[in-house]
């Protein structure tokens, strides 16, 4: 079983994001679970959820202690993610620019930037979920055509559009930090 | 699945409540010459024992409440002590 | 339009024989509610006076089908019932007319714990008929204090005479804004049954509250029942009056006190003969007493004909 | 039939649409609401043909179906926690009234001190009303009972309470398979009453019964709620043959095979509980999951049945039975094994309260800890 565990602010879709990621590893003939966390949600507060992968039906309710992909929507919300632990062999997976000053392997999207320039913005604010999906999908290795036909099923065709774009961009982006330095 | 233990069902039922005449201790007499028909004794009775067609008493169910002998325009009925047996 | 009494159904929701009190109000006004409802109707009872008169399963004393339902459940209940035999009608699983769906349920049932769902029901507009048959006081349980008892009345919780009026829940009701309001009187059956009649021909929330006073509980002569409705109804104690919409009409004789086109009889000659005030009218206050009662009378008028005019 | 993924609570509601209910009242609350509002947009979408009460309590959301069923309609409702407990009085009122009602309840503690988290306290605390009790553990486990739930309810006129986690299968998105209309329909064909309040039938329900009427009433609906055992086992083969999608019928057994440590549990706990009797395995210890699928009636003749001799019953309540000194399953097994003359064993223990995460690892260290105590 691959557990991950998304760390996110509310209002950043982190609970859309792990069913989109769930729904497109079903596609992939896999069995999986989202697990969010179940708070009082507020905007801007930290927020989290799991998503778990495996091949037969997963028995596991309890919480993710210790993931094997940590997801940080935001690089501030490390201390928080690695507060909550992460496997040992854990990779981190975050949306910005920069490395993270980590020494496990990690992951890199611009997810804002993708954003950004895909025109997911609702009210002032960039929507980095669907970017976060192309990426995450790159990594657990779901062929793209399960993410789109994903994406198309969730929204109506005009919405999709820059959804299924947004995705594709992050998806050729993501990149592996390996010893310091960005490899694609 | 006999329907009758299983369901709390019960079936309207003359005497409900008992042989509710035994409860009089004053009967009401209809004067039937003093009546006119009026039908106020009729609709009052709580029980519904004064026949519409008649105004005839149903003494089996009459509580003897008294209510047609003080409703009624035309003093047509008289409330009189229960025979002793 | 009026009605004769010649006219009315021979439907009888009460079979003779019931368990209630000799000269109970209740059977009583629910013979003229079955006349002018007819057959096809389902009626919902919580506990009470209504309930304790049926009899002992299996038998019954009443006619039409009837669901006995726990004390708070009326109002959601009978909206209950109401929808589902919507669907059912509509789903071709039941064929005819749709019964009408109605409560028959004490003040206690109305103004106190049923309030809730009643409130809810009509918010809802739900498309029944509540009845509400106010003897003041809960009576089933050997007659204490209610949300209906009016202020001095003393009953087995206010031993020494309520020392707070009773809530105006007709007007409450008619402030939800539901199709239809009315209140009644025992000693008035005709006007009872247009206003049965009417809400029957009206689909959603419908409420019509019946003045029933119980000859027990209040401590007069059983034969006296209608009278003492009657004399609620010539003092002004208890108005009649119907409502659509919020909009409010007083009905005859109250409109003409209320219009100072008749004059009520004094409140004394009401209450006088009543056991549960003996202690007022023994009291060298009496007049005092008397006097705040007829105030709050006169006060009543004045508000209904003002907001009758709204 | 496609496999889908979504909440238990949208497993509860699809199930719900297709069985083909009449009317459905119910009022929100963490963590059922969803369920109230899938329904209720089925229902104003037209993808449902059913009617929807928008009560103002649970109370009434009882009282309302209650009274809807008199009517001769399928009915529902959901609830949780609180909900469940503003409704007691209506739950007793419906299993007393054989009344066939299916009712969702999401498991979650009850207050003081307030918690929107999974326990079993809320149900528990319902055990004595009369109605069944399904505990599910996962999603497809969810959607399959509904169908089950209005068979046995309408078969038997006892009322059905399925139950799962709040939260924890509530909110968590599983994969599963739906059902196809028509085998749902060959399962659960359209509901007839066994009678209706009707004008054309007349009748008074419910009302005042003396004692040596109350007496044979009562025990001929005791007598039909034990026989409702055998209903479940019976219609989960039929839904089975139709379906293929087994979930166990009053247990579901894992590991059985030389087993002499059972490890009892109900709901989501009860599927992680499989990897504590696995770890359990390995260590050599010959141990077996009991999930118990259904709490009431009680299996208590099945439970006997499935343990060996001298065999150590481990029982994991997520709930209290306030001044017993355990949960409500350990009293439950005690009372259906005390017959047994042979050197049986139970121990148990408390655990999982206001949704307290219970890890596999966790359940396995409470198992070996039991083990001590009744070594």
């Amino acid at each position: 079983m691959l557990e991950m565990r998304i760390h996110g602010r509310g209002g950043q879709g982190v609970v859309t994001l792990a069913e989109l990621l769930g729904k497109a590893a079903l596609k992939a003939g896999q069995e999986v679970q989202t697990l969010p966390f179940f708070g009082v949600e507020r905007r801007g507060a930290a927020v989290k959820a799991a998503v778990r992968f495996d091949t037969k039906p997963i028995k596991v309710h309890s919480q993710s202690y210790h993931p094997h992909i940590l997801v940080l929507m935001n690089q501030n919300l490390l201390p928080i993610g690695l507060g909550d632990g992460i496997a040992q062999e854990g990779i981190i997976i975050s949306n910005g620019t920069h490395p993270l000053a980590i020494d496990q392997k990690q992951w890199l999207v611009d997810a804002t930037g993708i954003a950004l320039d895909s025109d997911l913005v609702i009210g002032g604010e960039p929507f980095i979920n669907v970017p976060m999906l192309g990426a995450l999908a790159r990594i657990l290795e779901i062929p793209f055509p399960l993410v789109e036909e994903t994406i198309r099923e969730q929204w109506t065709e005009k919405k999709a559009l820059p959804n299924v774009r947004a995705a594709q961009k992050s998806y050729e982006s993501v990149k592996v930090v390996q010893g310091g330095a960005i490899h694609d | 699945m006999t329907k009758s233990v299983v369901f709390p069902l019960s079936q309207p039922t003359r005497g409900a409540g008992g042989p509710t005449g035994t409860w009089r201790t004053i009967r009401p007499v209809l004067d039937p010459e003093k009546c006119n028909g009026c039908l106020l004794c009729w609709i009052f009775c709580p029980e519904g024992v004064i026949r519409k067609e008649d105004r005839s008493v149903d003494y089996d169910y009459c509580k003897g409440c008294g209510i047609c002998a003080v409703e009624c325009p035309q003093k047509a009925f008289t409330m009189v002590k229960e025979e002793e047996e | 339009m009026s009605v004769k009494l010649k006219d009315f159904s021979e439907t009888e929701f009460v079979v003779s024989g019931s368990a209630a009190c000799a000269g109970c109000p209740s059977v009583m006004a629910l013979r003229v509610v079955g006349k002018a409802l007819g057959e096809n109707a389902i009626m919902i009872m919580t506990p009470s006076c209504a309930v304790a008169s049926i009899g002992l399963l299996p038998k019954s004393c009443y006619s039409v089908p009837t669901l006995n339902i726990c004390f708070a459940s009326a109002g959601a209940s009978a909206g209950g019932m109401s929808l589902a035999l919507d669907a059912l009608y509509e789903k071709g699983r039941l064929q005819g007319e749709k019964p009408t769906v109605f409560n028959w349920v004490g003040d206690g049932g109305t103004y106190d714990i049923g309030f809730q769902g009643i409130s809810a029901a009509a918010e809802r507009n739900d498309d029944f008929i509540h009845f509400c048959y106010n003897n003041e006081a809960y009576s089933n349980t050997g007659v204490q204090r209610s949300g209906a008892t009016p202020l001095y009345a003393t009953t087995t919780t206010t031993p020494f005479g309520k020392e707070v009026n009773r809530k105006n829940l007709p007007l409450l009701m008619l402030e939800h804004r539901i199709p239809y309001v009315a209140t009644a009187s025992l000693a008035y059956p005709m006007d009872l049954y247009r206003k049965v009649a009417k809400a029957k021909s009206i689909k959603g929330f419908k409420y019509i509250e019946v003045h029933a006073p119980c000859y027990p509980g209040w401590k007069f002569a059983a034969s006296d029942t209608v009278q003492m409705s009657r004399l609620a109804v010539k003092s002004g104690a208890w108005m009649l009056w119907e409502g659509e919409y919020g909009k409010l009409t007083l009905n005859n004789p109250t409109a003409l006190y209320a219009q100072g086109k008749a004059a009520t009889i004094p409140v004394e000659e009401y209450i006088g003969c009543q056991g549960r005030y003996a202690h007022l009218m023994k009291s060298p206050e009496k007049d005092t007493y008397l006097a705040e009662l007829e105030e709050e009378v006169k006060r009543g008028l004045i508000f209904m004909a003002g907001r009758a005019e709204l | 039939m496609k496999k889908i993924l979504d909440t238990g609570n949208a497993a509860c509601a699809l199930a719900v649409k297709a069985a083909h209910v009449d009317m459905i009242a119910a009022y929100p609350i963490t963590p059922q609401t969803s369920i109230a509002e899938k329904l209720a947009s089925y229902i104003g979408s037209g993808e449902m043909n059913a009617k929807y009460l928008p009560v103002e309590s649970e109370h009434s959301a009882l009282s309302a179906i209650s009274a809807a069923s008199t009517v001769g309609a399928r009915v529902f409702t959901a609830t949780s926690s609180q909900g469940l407990l503003y409704m007691h009085e209506i739950i007793h009122y419906a299993a007393g009234g054989r009344l066939p009602l299916v009712m969702a309840n999401v498991n979650r503690a009850v207050c003081a001190p307030w918690c929107l988290y999974v326990d079993h306290q809320d149900s528990i605390s319902q055990r004595d009303t009369g109605w069944i009790q399904f505990y599910a553990a996962s999603n497809q486990e969810i959607y399959d009972t509904v169908f089950l739930a209005y068979k046995v309810a309408e078969a038997s006129n006892v009322p059905v309470m399925v139950n799962f986690d709040g939260f924890l299968l509530s909110h968590s998105m599983m994969p599963f398979q739906l059902v196809e209309q028509e085998v749902i329909d060959k399962f659960l064909p359209p509901y007839e009453p066994a009678w209706q309040l009707h004008p054309k039938w007349g009748g008074t329900f419910a009302n005042v019964t003396p004692s040596h009427e109350y007496v044979p009433i009562r025990t001929r609906q005791a007598e039909d709620i034990m026989k409702t055992g055998d209903l479940i086992k019976k219609f989960s083969r039929e839904y089975q043959e139709l379906t293929g999608h087994w979930h166990g019928d009053l247990f579901d057994v894992y590991r059985q095979d030389g087993a002499e440590v059972f490890l009892l549990s109900m709901g989501s706990m009860a599927a992680e509980m499989e990897i504590a009797v696995d770890m359990l395995r390995e260590e050599g210890i010959p141990a077996a999951g009991l999930r118990l699928r259904v709490f009431r009636p009680f299996p208590g003749a099945e439970l006997s049945q499935i343990l060996p001799q001298g065999a150590k019953l481990l029982v994991f309540d997520r709930n209290c039975a306030f001044g017993t000194g355990g949960g409500a399953l350990l009293s439950e097994a005690k009372n259906a094994l005390f017959d047994r003359r042979d050197n049986l064993k139970v121990a148990g223990q408390i655990m999982g309260l206001g949704g307290e995460d219970l890890p596999a690892a966790y359940l396995a260290q409470k198992a070996r800890e039991m083990m001590e105590v009744i070594k």
